[in-house]
């Protein structure tokens, strides 16, 4: 009994932590349809900044994490001017793949001269770090911390999207960037304001899930797949969807690992194609 | 006296490098309301779609209330008082009704959705509906909808009958007409049914192969079945 | 006759396609031979992953199913003629045979799977067969040999007689030859109504369905199709290289294959190739430059052809060529 | 002659929404239908089910003496049924006339080849060409679909029909983005077809609707509330109020 | 002009291929730095052959990739000698080239035993997991550990570990209760600990490649509260590598590894490599064990062009080397004659901190051990 609890509370950890590094991937696929390859790219980017801020400026974490990001969105800024832009007009996925893998074999290059091939480290304040005893167990504390943002999270995009003329406007002008142009709604605007919300998040995940996924170079490529399963299945745009998603591929991935472990993938990828043989829009998806 | 004139000058767009609109000139006084007439393919809806920015342009001017727009984005227009509905109605799918409507509110409260209801009881039925499950006549409405929810001051018009009941053609039209009286909206209808159009719009123009061939009061060519059939061909008007 | 103006009609009026596609790897492959005979092995592994992505255009290209799991076909096939020359069937035709056969098989296996979804939901599933044929292919360490990979067999000469040289002239050869056949093969392939409606499937299928086509069974076949020509690559691989790697079903390679098919323009068989060949020159050329740090460059050269050729290479060169011939007077 | 198309309590809703509702049909051969009703009547879902690309909730489809209620799509058109859509479905990639080429190749059974080019099957592309003359659009072929304006779009559309040599033709606003002077001609095409197959057609274009069909059938929220000649639809006091609306004034004055 | 002045020797070249990019660039980087230091030391000349080093980057396991590129330095680039090579397939793909060619091939990293095996000019200078692991099972078994968890990545490396430990533990009387095969791309190994907590196992052995999938392993287990409930960990070096060593924090003191090398190894030709390798521009904190095996490695091929005199005999080239033994940066070390792979201490080492940096301290040495997989038959 103690061990199944044990077993859900480290598959709701872990989920939360697939939500996290995801989430801002689900905004930039569903909303602007746009199958990001270089999400992992950005979150790395994000990870490095708070490891610069906190390692070489000794900043503190709370202050490093929107920091991170906000870097990270001032980075990625003129990708969406000067790259990004072209894809939303003409949204053939296979042009997305080919540019945003171009973008992630940059910003690795990149990366790789600048800050060297080792792992980079976010320290974490004495607060977060550690176990912590939940009672029955030992918990790390970051992954307490890494649940409360992931509600945070999952409530303010949620609120965002649905509540606010914001996400209609996004979700039209992806729809029909002509029609929305012809309505008013600048559309150019809005996908820069949306393309921030997403690159914010990536690096809001890069941070926060760095214990699980540790920055390095190759992060950005590493990981993909990752970001990308978690998503589809989730149904893409639906922030919901991928919070689902995260859970459900957390548990079984969890749960796999503690029976089987050397089963261990098979288990979460056999886990995808069920989930999308019986959902083929992704668990909370909306028909295109 | 709210804007609403409108002044094509010398016109010459299309897709990428190919032309359509060889060079097309009119002016459109505000609250008038004008008929562009044409067989299939002339460029009609190029024409409409040029005024919004949507096409390449590769000369000529637009202007809106003297203001030229030639270099201005689409949703600069359609904020300079620019409404379009388009031939292939364009709604947004993957949205629902509502969320339609919202979309063409131009950040204005949103309860005023509620007109376009009064207008179409038919969508007030269906607003959970995504649009793209809408029927053909339904997917028209919020679509005509929608652009006279951001309260246009010109309002181009491609098509809007196509689909619609008879009953509801009746009724748009005369909702159109009330519409351009009490608020002088400016209104460019490329309408197939000839005849209505001309019924409706005091004057009109006739376009061929890019080129205006006509134009001249709406009365004037519906009273002369010669120019109609030159221009237009054997109608049924 | 006018209709094909679609992307597969670059024919002269002189040559059909076929004829044409056939000299022109073979002309490319001399090229290759002549002025870079120390560099064989290279351009021989260039043969080898461009049937993969001669593959992925077949199925991505033609019928709009867009995958990230096609390397599992060419590496099921590599491990096959791997294990087949470990069983003693040393002749390399045989050995190409039996890729061809275990790829076809495969594809339409994978394909039965997969032609049942469309759009991120098929993608999705790509990766996760991908994956589960990678972990599988780590799991089965006697008939792979796991990460170390498979290495313990010898590859009989060409024709019982022609043995591979070190240079890898033989290699080669055989792999244009091959290469030219099948190239030839597919453009005919994609010109008959087959193809023709495959085309149609990718644009509608509700439409295609209206015409009375029965979508599944079509897409399946050409997985079949698509996983033979992998199968061939796959074959080809384990006999110029001698070892079959984990790296031939890994999510890396299904990945790159489907850049250098982007990258050359999918839904063109003559993208395919140029797609692989300049991919690949490219990166050899900066990544013997500069080992260290020649990602970036091919980022960069990726980023680049986007801007400037959105629709891949080929269709970018179709645009310049027409271009420049309606200058000219 | 025999019921080529028969539906026997066919009923659909799409969660709470009724939009089909017990409607029995039989098409004949050689019938001219039109089926008419106001927007969201179900009309092109009445379409949909019969071709196979909803399933009724309930009530059986006959087709040919066949009972193809739970048959596939394809199957339904290789037995005959054709349909053209109210907004218009074409292969974008294509030229004009490979659209066409393409449905005579697989109504013929030849696009199992997979070896043979389709310029070299002659017989089959100049089948397709006279389709393209056929409905009015002989010099656009090379067109890819794309460069077609609407209009010209619905013919190749109906081009596209026609090829399929249909035992049952459904067509769904065929004139809908064609100018009025077109539209006879969509009536000259289906007058060339062969007599003995039944065509429905949907349209709300009157002028057309009342040359066209010797039989009216009005779907209002989902039922079949009225059939009957054009003249007795038109003399009807309900359709007129909820349907033809001033149409039917001005065809009673002239 | 000068003809005759100028004329200097054609240059011996070298082939490196390594890992220059990608997820384990550090290690190929690695591979750069301690040849550099070597030529450093030196010179660039034997005697008065110029020798030349030509890299090229293998990047991730990709057989066909490395045989050609071993081919095009060995047809285009007319190299002498290859060496390098951090993937065990790479590496076996290679092989077949050697004999025709003429090449002998200095494996500077692949760690699995058989590679030697494939060709007699395959000499290697880093190690194998047979050879690191046998040790970490003798000093479990000395310090008194009763059940052991074995948990390793599920791949070759892996596997060797898993057979290493349990065959050794077992023959040493201890009892192995629990053997976990991990998928590499693990990423969370919270499930990892709980089962490891349920075995009830008083000594965790591990081997996971270095890099991330280290760190997670080594967090898990001290944030699931295995280390707080006196769970020993031992593994070898492969988990605690000295770059990874800030990552892991002060949570990680007491960790006890095996391994050939250590970068605070306290030796005199340790302390001569390190300056070098910081004085040519080298970070301290990116030492890695390959550039240990690559200096070696270039030591050897020196001695190979002396004894060949710059001439293309692989045979006298072998033969020079194989009975070689000398005192390299990791201790003293020798070629063993029947199977060219290094003979080496392993140390057993605790991870310690002093003067506020964290380091492996070496407290124990097993000299001179064989590959214990090679030597066994
Ligand atoms: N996207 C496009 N690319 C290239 N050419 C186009 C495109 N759209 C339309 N055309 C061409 O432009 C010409 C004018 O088309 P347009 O749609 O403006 O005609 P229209 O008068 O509105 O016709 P209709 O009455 O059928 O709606 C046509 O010849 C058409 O082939
Ligand atoms: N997939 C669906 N989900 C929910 N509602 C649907 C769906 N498809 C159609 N409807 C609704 O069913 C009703 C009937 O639609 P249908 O398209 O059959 O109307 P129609 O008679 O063809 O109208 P029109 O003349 O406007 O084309 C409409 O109100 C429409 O909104
Ligand atoms: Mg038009
Ligand atoms: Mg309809």
């Amino acid at each position: 009994m103690r061990t199944v609890a044990s077993i859900a509370l480290d598959a709701t950890c872990y989920g939360m932590t697939l939500f996290m590094i995801s989430v801002g991937l689900s905004v930039m696929m569903g909303l602007m349809r746009i199958v990001n390859l270089a999400h992992g790219a950005f979150a790395m980017i994000g990870g490095y900044i708070a490891s610069y801020a906190s390692v070489s400026l000794g900043l503190n974490y709370a202050i490093a994490i929107p920091l991170a990001a906000l870097c990270t969105i001032l980075v990625a800024l003129p990708l969406e001017v000067v790259l990004y832009r072209r894809l939303y007009a003409n949204s053939d996925a296979l042009t997305q793949l080919l540019l945003t893998i171009g973008i992630t074999f940059l910003i690795i290059g990149v990366a790789n001269y600048v800050f060297g091939p080792t792992l980079k480290k976010i320290p974490l304040p004495a607060s977060l770090s550690g176990p912590f005893d939940i009672g029955f167990r030992m918990l790390p504390t970051h992954r307490i911390f890494v649940l409360a943002c992931g509600c945070a999270t999952a409530l303010a995009l949620w609120l965002l999207l649905e509540r606010t003329e914001f996400g209609i406007r996004v979700r039209a002008a992806v729809d029909n960037a002509g029609m929305a142009e012809a309505l008013g709604i600048r559309t150019s605007r809005i996908y820069l304001a949306t393309f921030c919300i997403a690159v914010g998040l990536a690096a809001f995940g890069g941070v926060v899930g760095a214990e699980l996924l540790p920055i390095e170079p190759y992060y950005a490529l590493r990981y993909m797949v990752i970001f990308l399963v978690v998503v589809s299945a989730g149904g893409a745009g639906s922030i919901a969807g991928a919070f689902l998603a995260s859970m459900l591929l957390g548990l079984a991935d969890t749960t796999g690992k503690y029976l089987m472990p050397e089963f261990g993938e098979f288990f979460f990828y056999s886990a995808v194609i069920l989930i999308v043989a019986i959902f083929p829009n992704g668990l909370l998806g909306r028909e295109h | 006296m709210p804007g609403g004139n409108l002044e094509v000058e010398d016109l010459v767009a299309g897709y990428g490098a190919t032309r359509v609109l060889e060079g097309v000139s009119m002016r459109v006084a505000a609250g008038e309301r004008l008929a562009v007439l044409g067989r299939n393919g002339v460029g009609k809806t190029t024409l409409l779609a040029s005024i919004m920015g949507l096409t390449q342009r590769h000369g000529g001017a637009v202007r809106i209330d003297g203001q030229d727009v030639s270099r201005s984005s689409t949703s600069d227009r359609a904020r300079k008082g620019l409404g379009y509905v388009p031939q292939t109605r364009d709604v947004f799918r993957s949205l629902n009704v509502e969320e339609n409507l919202v979309a063409g509110l131009k950040g204005k409260p949103r309860d005023l959705t509620r007109v376009a209801y009064e207008m179409f009881p038919r969508l007030a039925e269906r607003h959970w509906n995504l649009a793209g499950q809408l029927s053909g006549g339904e997917q028209q409405m919020l679509s005509i909808a929608r652009a006279i929810l951001g309260e246009p001051t010109v309002l181009l018009l491609d098509e809007p009958l196509e689909g619609l009941a008879p009953v509801i053609c009746d009724n748009l039209m005369a909702a159109l007409g009330e519409l351009s009286a009490q608020r002088a909206v400016t209104m460019i209808l490329v309408e197939q049914q000839i005849q209505r159009a001309l019924d409706f719009a005091e004057n009109a123009v006739v376009l061929d192969r890019g080129r205006l061939v006509w134009q001249g009061r709406s009365a004037d060519l519906a009273a002369s079945p010669e120019l109609v059939e030159r221009y237009l061909g054997a109608a049924s008007a | 006759m006018a209709t094909r103006a679609g992307p597969s009609g670059i024919a002269s009026g002189l040559l059909s396609p076929e004829l044409l596609g056939f000299l022109v790897v073979w002309a490319l492959g001399t090229v290759g031979y002549v002025l870079f005979p120390d560099d064989l092995a290279f351009l021989t592994r260039i043969v080898s992953i461009a049937f993969l992505v001669l593959s992925l255009d077949l199925v991505t290209g033609y019928c709009g199913v867009a995958t990230l799991g096609h390397a599992a076909l060419f590496g099921i096939a590599a491990y096959a003629a791997g294990n087949a020359a470990r069983a003693g069937w040393a002749d390399p035709l045989v050995l190409l045979a039996i890729g061809a056969l275990v790829g076809a098989v495969s594809g339409l296996a994978t394909g039965a799977l997969i032609a049942r979804f469309r759009g991120l939901p098929q993608l999705v599933l790509t990766i996760a067969v991908g994956q589960l044929v990678a972990a599988l292919c780590n799991k089965l360490g006697w008939l792979t040999g796991g990460s170390d990979g498979l290495s313990d067999y010898t590859v009989g000469p060409l024709f019982g007689r022609i043995a591979f040289d070190m240079y890898g002239r033989v290699a080669f050869l055989m792999s244009v030859a091959i290469l030219a056949v099948v190239f030839a093969l597919l453009l005919r392939i994609v010109r008959s109504p087959f193809g023709l409606l495959t085309r149609a499937i990718k644009d509608d299928t509700v439409k295609a369905r209206m015409i009375g086509a029965s979508i599944y069974p079509r897409l399946v076949a050409m997985y079949g199709l698509s996983g033979a020509v992998a199968g061939i690559g796959g074959a080809l691989g384990a006999i110029t290289a001698g070892v079959v790697g984990l790296d031939g079903v890994s999510f890396e390679r299904s990945a790159s294959a489907l850049v250098m098919l982007v990258l050359g323009g999918a839904g063109n068989l003559w993208g395919a190739l140029a797609g692989t060949l300049v991919f690949h020159v490219f990166e050899h050329l900066v990544s013997t430059a500069n080992p260290f740090h020649w990602m970036s460059l091919v980022g960069a050269m990726l980023i680049l052809v986007v801007v400037f050729a959105p629709r891949g290479l080929s269709f970018g060169a179709i645009v310049l060529w027409s271009k420049l011939r309606a200058r000219s007077p | 002659m025999s019921a080529l198309l028969e539906l026997y309590g066919v009923s659909k809703a799409f969660g709470g929404l009724r939009v089909t509702h017990d409607v029995n049909v039989a098409l004949r051969g050689g019938d001219r239908v039109a089926l008419i009703g106001p927007n969201g009547a179900g009309k092109t879902t009445l379409v949909n089910l019969i071709t196979g690309q909803l399933k009724p909730d309930a009530g059986r489809i006959v087709l040919a003496g066949r009972d193809v209620t739970r048959a596939s799509v394809e199957a339904r058109v290789r037995l005959g049924l054709v349909r053209t859509f109210q907004i218009t479905r074409l292969f974008s990639s294509l030229t004009a006339l490979e659209n066409v080429a393409l449905a005579v190749l697989q109504h013929r059974g030849r696009t199992r080849n997979w070896l043979r080019p389709v310029a070299k099957m002659t017989s089959e592309v100049e089948e397709a060409q006279r389709l393209l003359e056929i409905v009015g659009i002989g010099e656009l072929g090379t067109r890819s679909v794309v460069a077609l304006a609407y209009g010209h779009q619905r013919q190749l559309e109906l081009a596209v029909a026609l090829a399929l040599e249909p035992k049952v033709l459904l067509l769904d606003e065929p004139a809908a983005g064609v100018p009025h002077d077109e539209a006879p001609r969509i009536l000259e095409a289906i007058a060339r077809l062969p007599q003995d197959i039944a065509v429905l057609m949907i349209e709300h274009d009157m002028d057309l609707v009342f040359r066209f069909a010797q039989r009216v059938l009005v779907l209002a929220n989902g039922e079949v509330i009225f059939q009957g000649t054009p003249a007795e639809v038109a003399g009807d006091a309900y359709v007129r109020r909820a349907y033809l609306g001033s149409y039917a004034d001005a065809r009673r004055q002239s | 002009l000068f003809a005759g002045t100028a004329m200097a020797a054609d240059p011996i070249r070298v082939g490196i291929v390594g890992t220059m990019s990608g997820p384990y660039a550090l290690f190929g980087q690695n591979f750069k730095r301690g040849i550099d230091a070597w030529v450093a030391q030196n010179g660039n000349k034997v005697g008065d052959i110029p020798v030349e080093f030509i890299y090229r980057d293998e990047e991730a396991p990709n057989p066909a990739k490395s045989r050609a590129l071993a081919q095009e330095l060995i047809v285009k680039e007319k190299v002498q000698y290859l060496a390098g090579f951090y993937f065990t397939p790479n590496a076996l793909a290679v092989a077949p080239l050697l004999g025709e060619s003429k090449t002998p091939l200095i494996v500077m990293n692949a760690a699995t035993s058989a590679i030697v095996e494939k060709s007699p000019y395959i000499v290697r200078t880093s190690f194998t997991m047979w050879q690191n692991t046998k040790p970490a099972a003798l000093v479990a078994k000395e310090r008194g550990a009763k059940k052991v968890a074995i948990a390793v990545s599920d791949y070759g490396p892996g596997l060797d570990a898993e057979a290493a430990f349990k065959g050794t533990f077992e023959a040493a009387g201890g009892t192995v209760v629990e053997a976990i095969r991990m998928p590499l791309a693990t990423t969370d190994f919270s499930p990892i600990m709980q089962r490891i907590k349920d075995s009830g196992a008083d000594t965790v052995f591990t081997f996971l490649p270095s890099g991330p999938p280290t760190l997670g392993f080594v967090k898990a287990f001290i944030d699931n509260g295995l280390k707080a409930s006196g769970v020993k960990l031992m593994s070898t070096g492969d988990v605690v590598t000295e770059p990874d060593l800030p990552n892991i924090g002060d949570a990680g003191i007491g960790i006890l590894s095996t391994y050939h090398y250590a970068v605070s190894h306290d030796s005199p030709e340790n302390k001569a490599f390190i300056d070098q390798f910081v004085k040519d521009g080298g970070k301290f904190d990116e030492i890695a064990m390959t550039s240990v095996a690559a200096y070696d490695g270039a030591r050897l091929i020196y001695k190979m062009i002396e004894a060949t005199k710059g001439q293309r005999d692989p045979d006298a080239a072998i033969a020079a080397v194989k009975s070689m033994s000398w005192v390299s940066p990791r201790g003293p070390v020798s070629i063993d004659p029947e199977t060219r792979h290094i003979r080496q201490n392993v140390y057993l080492r605790e991870l310690v901190k002093v003067d506020g940096k964290l380091l492996n301290k070496e407290i124990q040495t097993f000299e001179a051990q064989p590959d214990w997989a090679l030597s066994k038959k």
